[in-house]
């Protein structure tokens, strides 16, 4: 029975059906009557990531530092290299270029995990929480908690400042459970 | 058609004639002419269309420039065995102001010429401040193809 | 040699893949090689010197910039059935300071370069900032032309 | 290939009809078509690959510039004795801001294109700020080469 | 006898004199030893304003709205279309741009009728008008007659500042005839 002429894995040619070159391989001649293809190895640099009858292989893309490019994936003959901007910086399409992540202004908190190649996510900080920079990688922090420095609040916190703590100590001892900080 | 070698991208801001090119991967090729340390040698005689495209980058993660006034050239010259001295067949590019406030800057040029070449002749690219060099094969590039004999 | 279709220029400023070009009226024209949703297709194999010329242009009329620094941008890219997605052939631009006490700014860019084609690959072309075209058809044009066979 | 006659620089700034070019000297060639008053004449049907390449400097030694704000241009132009006006074909260039205080600025355009030709039709070149024109012959110079019959 | 072969309106090609095509149409195919030349009427968007022997029209230019570029006429398949700057601005043909039109400065007046797509021609404002703004619209205009409002002058006019009027009434009733203003 003839081997089926799947299109994903085979090609017609003289009214043969020959195989594909496969991945990470170029097809260096094209089969005749009495052989099938001949396929051969792709050079340094070069990758093709799916069977193919292409007559040269891919060439790696630069990730060119100068463009603030680092390589998150070397690639190899069968895969691509992928890049992604330095930390710091985001993949814009519109320039193809890498540019300065947003800055999540006072009140707001970067969101985290922090993810490689993308903007800042800026949430405004919940309350109980401030942030009173403007930064691409801060959360929000948590307001002090005076009581447990035996202290109390002089000025309450808001979404941009930390609360004040009154200087001077309270004699009663702060209660023990307190101790764990709020999330 | 030759395309930049990524690898090999010189440092330093003063002009420089640009020797590592790849001439077999990607969409570099050649045929009927032969690259020597950077050189295109011509090997028959006839009217060629020469081009080079140039792409210069500067991302403010490599810090800063030297100064923000720059001016971006390529020359495409021509040598021969025969005459000691080069000569320049072509050459484009701009003065530029490459403020430090902005993130990123690119220019690029692009220049093209029909010329009678002789077997023997040899064609190279200069450019100025080769470490702003783009090394992608679609940024940085030039070539040659031969369109009548003389 | 196809030019832009002034009746039909996208609008916004991301990268965006022009798909309407004249092939018949004009300078433009076309002769074994077919147009479809503004892909230039090949069909017959061989060496073809490609080419494309972009204009940018922004009048005080039409009203400011969302911001005066652009980055503006030609790709002329390839893509075939064969292989999923496309490859970048040749890329040309500057990143602009169009500030906005000047009435009137303008900008092209040119390509061109010398490559293999297969029938069935694609030519097309993308540009950053597409409402910023020039619809002349002297200003936006892209094209090839046969010049060996393989 | 012609290349500019520096002996003959147009002084000024507004649109020029460059008409001085060398034929003979250089890099510049001519054949199978004729030059008579700065107009390159077809002599041959044919599809055409046209190119210019043109540079425009500065040198402060020169004294100021009328205004720091600049459009440099370059317009590739058709004429034929059949048809009056002349016809653009291809455009290029830039907008410039040349300020006082650089001591000097560059800056060159490069056009090219395909164009089906006739006997008897001329190609010239027009420049905006001729005076400004650099005069080296591998900075401003245009030509054409015949790539198929029609 | 043979029609002239005027130049005009014909062509010779293989020893004849043939019709060249009328404008707005073009020359399909040129004439045989035994038919006349072939014409085509000219494609949408296309013109050919001349008795011809072009193989193809002409394409109509852009007004580019994007260049401030209005259509003040149309064109249609026989006469070109012609574009003109939208008001405020006119053609400089140094740039091939529509360039703002120049003020004119105090003390000077917008010559009228405006001429579309020229420049503003300013000239001085004459005795006894004045203009005291920078405009490329404004003419100069007459100075206030302080005596139809019954009126002392306090003030002289001058080219850029109209007559100030004192506030206090005169008693005089103001002649007839000094109604109508100076033209």
């Amino acid at each position: 029975v003839a081997p089926p002429c799947t299109q994903e894995r085979h090609y017609e040619h003289l009214g043969r059906c020959c195989s594909k070159c496969e991945p990470g391989r170029y097809l260096s001649s094209k089969c005749t009557p009495t052989s099938d293809s001949v396929c051969l190895p792709c050079g340094p640099d070069e990758y093709l990531d799916t069977w193919n009858e292409e007559d040269k292989c891919l060439l790696h893309k630069v990730c060119d530092a100068g463009k603030a490019l680092v390589a998150v994936d070397p690639g190899n003959h069968t895969a691509p290299r992928r890049c992604a901007c330095t930390a710091g910086y985001h993949w814009n399409p519109d320039c193809e270029c890498c540019r300065r992540n947003t800055e999540c202004a006072p009140g707001f908190g970067a969101e985290h995990p922090l993810r490689l190649n993308m903007d800042t996510v800026c949430t405004p900080c919940l309350l109980g929480f401030f942030s009173d920079i403007s930064s691409s990688t801060d959360t929000c922090r948590p307001w002090t908690n005076c009581s447990l420095l035996g202290r109390l609040e002089a000025q309450p916190g808001t979404n941009k400042s930390d609360v004040v703590c009154s200087s001077s100590l309270t004699l009663r001892k702060p209660p023990k459970e307190a101790q764990i900080y709020l999330p | 058609h030759l395309t930049i070698n990524a690898a090999n991208i010189p440092t330093g801001k003063s002009i420089f004639t640009l020797s590592s090119w790849y001439h077999d991967r990607g969409w570099a090729k050649i045929s009927n002419m032969t690259l020597s340390n950077g050189k295109l040698r011509v090997n028959q005689d006839g009217f060629y269309y020469l081009y080079a495209n140039i792409c210069f980058r500067h991302h403010e993660t490599s810090g800063d420039l030297d100064s923000e006034y720059l001016q971006l050239m390529v020359y495409v010259i021509k040598t021969s065995i025969k005459i000691p001295n080069y000569q320049n067949l072509m050459k484009g590019g701009s003065t530029k102001y490459w403020s430090g406030n902005s993130e990123f800057h690119f220019y690029s040029i692009n220049v093209g010429g029909f010329f009678k070449l002789r077997a023997g002749e040899e064609i190279s690219v200069q450019v100025s401040n080769p470490s702003l060099l783009d090394p992608d094969q679609d940024a940085t590039y030039f070539g040659a193809f031969k369109v009548q004999d003389i």
